[in-house]
């Protein structure tokens, strides 16, 4: 594509550098990492906004009724795709049918599972039909949920909810979504060219039903391999909008006007294995714990991480309040070394001594090698004990960390949702993603009840006490900290969102000032 | 006016750390048309100061000269210390010269030919370096004067790559090139070293003919004083790098000054005499045979296309236990490759080779710059066979080695060198003392003496007698010099287009020749001494004085018929019969003859003896 | 012993190219072996007060993000990398000139055979050798070795094979064969001295080759464990912050230059030894 | 010579087939599967591995893949939906020949000729400087080289793009940061080899029949000198021209080393595979040239393998 900087304001397009390509664009096919920016692209029903407003969007609006289990959207009659055919019902009907096929290695068809016969369908028990969605009329839309979910707004940001259009998606992987001609777009923009692993170009779509408001003629994305040349690339003017870069990047371009940082509600924390000799000691893990000096390492490892002592991602919002989640009770527990090495020695491990070497595994990407490094020397220090640092490959940490061989391991948790469950439902008995052996009863009834609780405040209630038996109690976690997304854009091009769940940026309603 | 005129040549060569300059105030003049003989020990600075002339010497050779013109142009190579400018000048200039006014052709003709750039193409380049034509003409201009040279078919020989020749191929290969540009002065390194006596003859001739034709002048460097005595009217002598003496060449022959060339002319006439019969050399009996070849043959591909050339043809003769076979043969004719095979370097296509001897064949190569790994001092290059074969300590191997170089007339101190740094006839000296130094039971001689000049000769010579009395060495001993054969070898072996076509006591058979071939070659052979005196007049404008009375044999071996005698198309005295078929070996008495001539005779006197052998020309042919 | 020393010695200093190229290299060796041991700092001690620090007296070439001394890190890191270099260098040596020298001298079916497993082995990008095995085995010097022996070898293999085939036609092999040598011997005396040229450039490029190999792992993500580091993850490491510090990525690639210059030097140094070529012309 | 290619043509395919099997089974040596992504679950990815055969038996997948190999098909990737391997290779392979060609070429010209200059050069100015020069182009690891060229020339500079192929320009630092480490190996070893030849007689010959030295340089002592440094260029041609993934990364270009490496670490075995079948492909190809390039310039090997 062109070179941004040679391009005149009046222009109205930008160039944006994202991550390399995974996966397509297809809302209903593998893992949508490219779908993310594509997003533009497609309308949800409804969306929240920065402030956490509701917008409707493929909707004009939408009831509940009081148990929260039966949801009915009603679409807009105006809309139609980018090539004039209606949006109807069946155009959502048709992703989610497409995305419940386990083949279709959708990494978000779990969240499908609160409709009703969802999970029976993944797995291969019911029929597609018997799914609970259904279609009275072709602008309404009816979801039967499993049982109450007052979150499911929330959900219908994934990916899996937005609608392909019927004429051509027929199947996952067959290459429609990338092809021009048919991949078609409900949203302010559509796909004018593909090229894989170099670019593909959005066009506006002048049929979009609010295409009014929506400013940019153009947007190209271009793929990055590498974050470094992704900055690189800012600078010499070859993109205008570069994402997801590395920390040392706010520290160069501190106090500029191009640094954009967006709050993500991602965590990373340690799974320690409770079914290992030390660690299934709660006093043991909790010195670990009380023993980091969370500021000192987030300092090491770079401007873009927060200390956190929390399991919900500090920038979570609390439903209906306009504050976050977490800042809704007190922090579940604080650090101090001298309480750490008391608990130790309670343990049977005075200063350190008797203390098996335990093996750290994470993946060999920087801040994890640097969080890791830190840790070792934070753990030396404080509590005269030794790990040993295992650096793996992505794939490999991955493997090991769900068959349960670890001992320490790095976790990372960016919600796909804006809800705490997203965070709490990780660490109940039964979640794919509990991997260090917790098998607490205590904490499921409370998640468990928390989930079917219409009440927003005693939801909220139970989720804190939740957290707290996790996290401040039984310490089945080592939380380190949260993220933040740091990104360059250049200072004319204004009006770039943030999408509130992932700090991912929004360029509906970007331009470019004069 | 002199067409080359040298000043005060001095050559220094960096390695030697004494005072002693290869070449010492050396001053000559080459008039047009003129042959300039140059003789002179070897090692005694001929070489160089001929690549000095030209500029040719490494680097690391210090030339200074006071002056050097040709034609009247300077061609000065500028003094040591001179700046990069002056000599990049000097290189210019120099480009003019070469090959074109000068041409040479040097010492060592494998060595100095590409050894992956085909033959045919070294020649064009030359023909179209100094010469504006095409590919083709400068092929068939190339193909022209390989035949001048002596060389047939020489489309076929052009496709081929230089260690596809035989040796003496190579070296006419190397005249050709210098003849391409057609200089007007010749510098000949050698030039016949590796011919043998007809081929020479040819060359010699053909080389008079041309500085007749063209009025080209010739500097001739050769150890060898009959090739200098036919062809030169002026010679120089030199010894240790210093020129001892300059004259007209019946002077040097009739009345030699400098101690040096006296001893030259004595030894050059003692080798014309019969040979002193080594009574003390008690051969093996018969039977008790170290080598027993029998026949074996050999064929190469020819030049990429799908014919072979047959290199060896069902040769087979027996050699004893302290005995000496003389092989000689036209150049071309499978010496050297029936010498590979008797080493077991080759493996023939068919026949038996036998060796009953302990330890290897040794060999000395024909080219022995070649044959020397250029990355090895020679002191381990001679160590080498002794450290494989003897168990003796390094104090003792370096002993042997010491004493190994005085004996074939090199200094000790020479150990240290590397093969780049001798001189042609040193390096053949060291191939010789490598193939003695293990004391191996049969030594195969690919030409060992050619470079030497003939005081060295001598005592190489002496050498090789003297090791074969005290260790009972045999010889399997290929040259072109008949004299040298003669002097060595109880029997000799004439072979002629890969077959053995006569052999016998070298007496007998250089007294009566029977085969037409041996004779032919006997016939070309040089004698002593400058020919008949006033023939060799000025400026070389006598009759060719090889062609008086000598029985020329024209065309080339290459030329084989398909069937019958492979002789038979050159033959004077070829019958029908020769052409279809060919002649077994008939023996008669102690010698071996394959012609149908001898054979005719044989039959009808069936108790033949050896004093009643008789040549073939008695029956009336 | 103390003879060869001697003569070794004395072989070195003949040679003005040979004898910097060691001095440079035992000086490197030197400091990589001495300045982790000696040093008041370790390589892995961090200083949260005093990251990303320039240079000073206290620390030579100044601190890193964990305020470790860039110092001790980048000599200790010569030495990984010393190791990897060395290591891979003589088994990859001594394993492709044996291969190279076999194949070239016996020909035929042999030849055949192993250049086409050499084919083989050098047709699977060396890079999932390098993976596989790091996976297999623990992220440390030894498996890097190992992962780029695996595949490493087969360049030099070539090159040796050429050459032989070159030079195993000239008649100085055969005078030696003549006079009682044995493979063996004609190989190591007589044509790889003769290959010399060729072989000792492939051989001082082996070393920098399983250096970069190495950096290039931590660039993929699968190299030596943290806080270990070689010279190329030191210089990887640095990589996120050359723009902010562009001198803790300066330093570690100063010293690799350094090192791979000691070990060119000493490269073109035997290589005019072997030749015989005393002068540099 | 013909007889010496369809031997050596029939031997590199028996290489070819021995490569197959060899990369088949080393790929699923590796941990990890490749459905076991950061997201899915464990039914997800038990019934996507069902769905794509990694369940069977491993010597039926062998069969199956070596049929379909056969048939040209290298399967679809495994983690690239709708994507078969043919198109990735397709994709990535232009980009990085492209990029890899010029850098064989750049590398093996300027190498040669800096060879020849550093072999030649009576300056011993211009021999230090070449001879430095080749120790600082082998001495910087080719990404640390590209990290620098695109923060100097693109980034401080901002002469050249650092990001894509989309124009001419943009060849210009991805080829430079490759061509570097070839180029100064090409560079020694011709001078290492000429510095040989020169020693030989026949140059001096050459001399002396008054070629140019120009020609005498070029006819007959780059043949004999070529011989090591073609051993050279054929391994490194084959390395560059199945691409370099740092160089690719860090200069954005869309090439198969990039897409090797990330289906190494995606675990995309049908990728895996594909590419490396389709990179040795590329290297015995490569090689075969070489050896026959090798032959037909040493005159002793073609003669004997006729
Ligand atoms: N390696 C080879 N390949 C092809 N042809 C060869 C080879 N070696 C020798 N020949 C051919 O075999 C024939 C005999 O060669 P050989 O070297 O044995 O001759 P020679 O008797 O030693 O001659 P000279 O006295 O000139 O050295 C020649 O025609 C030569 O071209
Ligand atoms: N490149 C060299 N380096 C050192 N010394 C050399 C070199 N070339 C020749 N010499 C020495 O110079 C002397 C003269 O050598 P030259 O080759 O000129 O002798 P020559 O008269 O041609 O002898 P021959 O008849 O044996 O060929 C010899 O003693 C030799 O050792
Ligand atoms: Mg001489
Ligand atoms: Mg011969």
């Amino acid at each position: 594509a062109e070179k941004g900087q040679e391009k005149t304001a009046g222009e109205q397009e930008i160039t944006v550098a994202v991550n390399s390509e995974t996966g397509g664009l297809d809302p209903a096919g593998m893992i949508a990492l490219t779908y993310l920016s594509y997003s533009a692209a497609l309308d949800e029903l409804v969306a929240f906004d920065e402030k956490g407003e509701l917008v409707y969007r493929a909707a004009e609006s939408y009831e509940v009724n009081e148990t929260s289990d039966i949801w009915t959207f009603h679409l807009r009659k105006d809309a139609v795709w980018s090539d004039g055919t209606p949006v109807t019902a069946a155009d959502f009907i048709n992703t989610m049918a497409r995305a419940l096929k386990p083949e279709s290695g959708n990494g978000y068809a779990n969240y499908l599972f609160p409709i009703r016969n969802g999970e029976a369908i993944y797995n291969g028990e019911a029929d597609v039909e018997s799914l609970g969605v259904t279609a009275p009329d072709a602008y309404t839309l009816v979801f039967e949920l499993e049982k109450p979910c007052v979150y499911f707004l929330d959900l219908l940001r994934l990916p899996v909810y937005t609608p392909s259009c019927v004429k051509y998606a027929d199947k996952v992987g067959s290459g429609w979504d990338k092809e021009p001609q048919t991949s078609v777009a409900n949203g302010p923009f559509y796909l004018e060219e593909y090229v894989p692993e170099q670019y593909f170009v959005l066009k506006k779509n002048e049929k979009y039903w609010n295409a009014d408001a929506v400013k940019l003629s153009r947007i190209t994305y271009r793929f990055f391999h590498d974050q470094q040349s992704m900055a690189n690339a800012y600078e010499t003017g070859e993109v205008d909008v570069a994402t997801a870069l590395p920390g040392a990047v706010m520290e160069l371009y501190e106090g500029k006007e191009d640094l954009v940082v967006t709050d993500t509600i991602a965590t990373r924390y340690i799974y320690p294995n409770l079914e290992v000799k030390p660690l299934d000691d709660v006093r043991v893990r909790r010195a670990l714990n009380l023993a980091v000096d969370r500021k000192e390492l987030c300092e090491m490892v770079g401007k873009d991480t927060e200390p956190t002592v929390n399991f919900v991602a500090k920038y979570m919002k609390d439903k209906g309040a306009d504050t976050y989640f977490t800042e809704g009770a007190e922090p579940p527990f604080e650090e101090n070394v001298a309480e750490a090495k008391r608990l130790l020695a309670e343990a049977g491990y005075p200063d350190g001594e008797g203390f098996p070497v335990l093996t750290y595994n994470y993946p060999s990407l920087e801040m994890d090698s640097d969080t890791a490094q830190v840790l070792k020397e934070q753990w030396k220090k404080n509590l005269n004990i030794d790990i040993e640092l295992k650096a793996q490959e992505l794939q490999v940490n991955y493997t090991e960390r769900r068959a349960g061989n670890f001992e320490l391991c790095r976790m990372n948790w960016t919600a796909d949702f804006a809800d705490p469950y997203t965070y709490l439902s990780m660490l109940l008995s039964y979640s794919t993603y509990n991997c260090s052996g917790v098998r607490d009863a205590d904490y499921d009834a409370i998640v468990e009840q928390s989930d079917g609780e219409t009440d927003r405040e005693a939801r909220a209630r139970l989720m804190h006490e939740a957290e707290q038996l996790a996290v401040g109690e039984e310490f089945y976690i080592i939380p380190l900290y949260t993220m933040k997304s740091c990104n360059l854009i250049r200072p004319a091009v204004k009006g770039v969102g943030q999408i509130p769940a992932t700090g991912a940026l929004d360029y509906r309603g970007a331009y470019r000032a004069e | 006016m002199s067409l080359l005129c040298v000043k005060d040549l001095h050559v220094q060569f960096h390695e030697r750390e004494q005072e002693e300059e290869a070449v010492r105030r050396l001053s000559f003049t080459v008039r047009p048309g003129e042959v300039l003989g140059v003789v002179g020990e070897s090692g005694s600075g001929k070489s160089t100061a001929m690549q000095a002339i030209l500029g040719l010497l490494p680097e690391r050779a210090q030339v200074s000269c006071r002056q050097i013109t040709l034609d009247g142009a300077d061609i000065t190579p500028p003094p040591p210390g001179a700046d990069r400018r002056s000599r990049r000048m000097y290189e210019r200039k120099m480009e003019g010269v070469r090959g074109c006014r000068i041409g040479m052709v040097f010492q060592e003709p494998l060595s100095s030919l590409n050894p992956s750039v085909k033959v045919g193409r070294q020649i064009t380049e030359t023909i179209r370096a100094h010469r504006k034509c095409s590919k083709k003409a400068a092929k068939e201009r190339a193909a022209e004067l390989l035949g001048m040279v002596g060389i047939l078919e020489g489309e076929m020989r052009m496709r081929q790559y230089p260690f596809e020749l035989s040796g003496g191929m190579r070296q006419r290969v190397a005249l050709a090139i210098a003849l391409a540009g057609e200089p007007r002065l010749l510098i000949a390194d050698e030039p016949t070293t590796a011919l043998d006596v007809t081929v020479q003859a040819q060359i010699l001739d053909f080389l008079k003919r041309i500085a007749e034709e063209t009025g080209m002048a010739m500097i001739l460097v050769s150890h060898d004083l009959r090739v200098i005595a036919a062809l030169c009217r002026r010679m120089l002598v030199l010894k240790d790098g210093v020129l001892v003496e300059e004259g007209t060449a019946e002077q040097m022959f009739q009345n030699p000054k400098h101690e040096y060339t006296r001893e030259l002319v004595r030894h050059g006439a003692r080798l014309d005499e019969p040979p002193k019969f080594v009574e003390n050399v008690e051969y093996g009996k018969a039977g008790d045979s170290l080598l027993a070849v029998d026949a074996v043959s050999r064929a190469f591909s020819r030049g990429g296309s799908g014919r072979r050339i047959e290199a060896v043809r069902r040769v087979s003769f027996q050699i004893g236990r302290g005995e000496t076979l003389g092989l000689v043969g036209e150049s071309g004719c499978g010496k050297s490759t029936l010498a590979s095979l008797v080493t077991g370097m080759l493996s023939p296509d068919g026949g038996t080779v036998q060796y009953h001897g302990e330890g290897r064949v040794q060999m000395v190569f024909q080219d022995p710059y070649a044959s020397l790994n250029p990355r090895m001092t020679v002191g381990d290059a001679l160590a080498e066979p002794l450290m494989l074969n003897t168990d003796m300590s390094k104090e003792e191997r370096s002993q042997r080695v010491r004493e190994m170089l005085l004996m074939t007339g090199l200094r000790p101190e020479d150990a240290a060198k590397y093969p780049q740094a001798f001189s042609g006839g040193q390096r053949q000296r060291i191939c010789i003392a490598r193939a003695l130094i293990a004391e191996p039971r049969l030594v195969v001689c690919d030409e060992p003496v050619t470079s030497l000049d003939v005081t060295v000769q001598a005592q190489i010579l002496e050498l090789l007698e003297r090791v074969q009395r005290e260790r009972q060495i045999s010889y399997l001993f290929i040259s072109h010099d008949l004299q040298v054969v003669r002097r060595l070898s109880r029997r000799v072996g004439i072979m002629y287009a890969g077959s053995i076509v006569e052999s016998g006591e070298p007496e007998t058979v250089y007294k009566e020749p029977w085969h037409p071939y041996t004779r032919a070659l006997l016939a070309a052979a040089l004698t002593h001494g400058p020919q008949r005196g006033g023939q060799c007049n000025g400026s070389m404008h006598s009759t060719g004085m090889y062609s008086a009375g000598m029985h020329r044999i024209k065309g080339q071996a290459a030329d084989l018929p398909e069937r019958g005698c492979p002789f038979a198309p050159r033959c004077a005295y070829a019958m029908e019969r020769c052409g279809r078929e060919m002649p077994e070996m008939y023996r008669i008495g102690a010698r071996e003859v394959a012609c149908f001539l001898v054979h005719r005779k044989a039959a009808s006197q069936p108790h033949i003896g050896a004093q009643s052998a008789q040549a073939p020309h008695e029956y009336g042919i | 012993m103390r003879r060869w020393i001697r003569k070794g010695w004395a072989w070195c200093l003949g040679n003005p190219l040979l004898a910097s190229g060691t001095f440079l290299f035992a000086l490197c060796l030197l400091l990589a072996v001495l300045v982790p041991v000696c040093a008041p700092y370790s390589y892995a001690e961090q200083n949260a007060g005093f990251r990303n620090a320039g240079s000073s007296v206290s620390h030579l070439f100044g601190t890193d993000k964990f305020g470790r001394d860039i110092f001790v890190r980048v000599w200790y890191g010569a030495g990984i990398s010393l190791l990897v270099g060395m290591g891979s260098c003589l088994i990859c040596g001594v394993t492709g000139t044996l291969w190279g020298s076999v194949a070239g001298y016996r020909g035929g079916r042999l030849d055949m055979l192993l250049m086409r497993i050499a084919d083989v082995i050098d047709a699977v990008p060396s890079l999932l050798y390098v993976i596989l095995i790091m996976l297999a085995f623990e992220a440390n010097a030894g498996s890097v070795v190992l992962g780029i022996c695996i595949s490493g070898w087969t360049g030099l293999a070539r090159v040796v094979r050429g050459e032989i085939q070159r030079l195993k036609m000239q008649e100085f092999c055969t005078a030696a064969r003549l006079a009682g040598a044995r493979t063996g011997r004609i190989l190591c005396a007589h044509l790889l001295p003769n290959a010399a040229g060729p072989i000792i450039v492939n051989l001082t490029f082996l070393a920098p080759k399983a250096i970069f190999t190495e950096a290039f792992l931590s660039f993929v993500g699968v190299g030596i464990a943290a806080p270990a580091a070689s010279l190329g993850t030191l210089i990887q490491d640095a990589r996120s912050q050359m723009l902010l510090y562009p001198s803790q990525m300066l330093y570690p690639i100063l010293v690799l230059c350094v090192l791979l210059l000691s070990l060119h030097l000493i490269g073109e140094g035997v290589e005019r030894r072997v030749a015989g070529r005393k002068k540099t012309r | 010579m013909l007889r010496y290619t369809c031997k050596r043509l029939a031997t590199g395919l028996l290489a070819l087939y021995v490569l197959v099997t060899a990369a088949f089974f080393l790929t699923r040596m590796m941990p990890g599967s490749p459905f076991q992504g950061g997201d899915a679950t464990e039914a997800v990815t038990a019934a996507v591995e069902e769905a794509y055969g990694l369940k069977e038996p491993l010597w039926r997948q062998y069969g199956t893949y070596l049929g379909n190999l056969l048939k040209g098909d290298l399967g679809i990737s495994y983690k690239k939906p709708g994507v078969t391997v043919r198109q990735v290779i397709g994709r990535g392979w232009p980009a990085t020949a492209l990029v890899g060609f010029l850098a064989v070429v750049t590398a093996a010209l300027f190498g040669t000729l800096l060879g020849i200059w550093q072999a030649l050069s009576k300056r011993r100015t211009v021999r230090g400087s070449i001879f430095l020069g080749t120790l600082l182009g082998a001495g910087i690891p080719n990404f640390v080289l590209a990290l620098l060229l695109a923060l100097g020339f693109g980034v401080k500079l901002k002469l050249l793009p650092i990001a894509g192929l989309t124009e001419p320009a943009g060849y210009i630092l991805p080829v430079f940061s490759l061509a570097v480490y070839p180029t100064a190996v090409i560079t020694k070893t011709m001078c290492h080899a000429l510095e040989d030849e020169l020693e030989k007689e026949y140059v001096k010959m050459a001399r002396a029949k008054g070629l140019k030295w120009r020609r005498t340089v070029v006819g007959h002592m780059l043949k004999n000198a070529w011989i090591p440094v073609l051993n050279y260029i054929g391994p490194a041609a084959a390395f560059l021209l199945t691409g370099s993934f740092a160089v690719e990364s860090i200069f954005t270009i869309p090439g198969l080393g990039r897409e090797f490496v990330n289906s190494i670490a995606n675990r995309d075995y049908t990728l895996i595979l594909g590419l490396t079948v389709f990179m040795g492909v590329v290297v015995i190809g490569v090689n075969l040239v070489t050896d026959l390039l090798c032959a037909w310039l040493n005159p002793a090997v073609r003669r004997a393998c006729r």
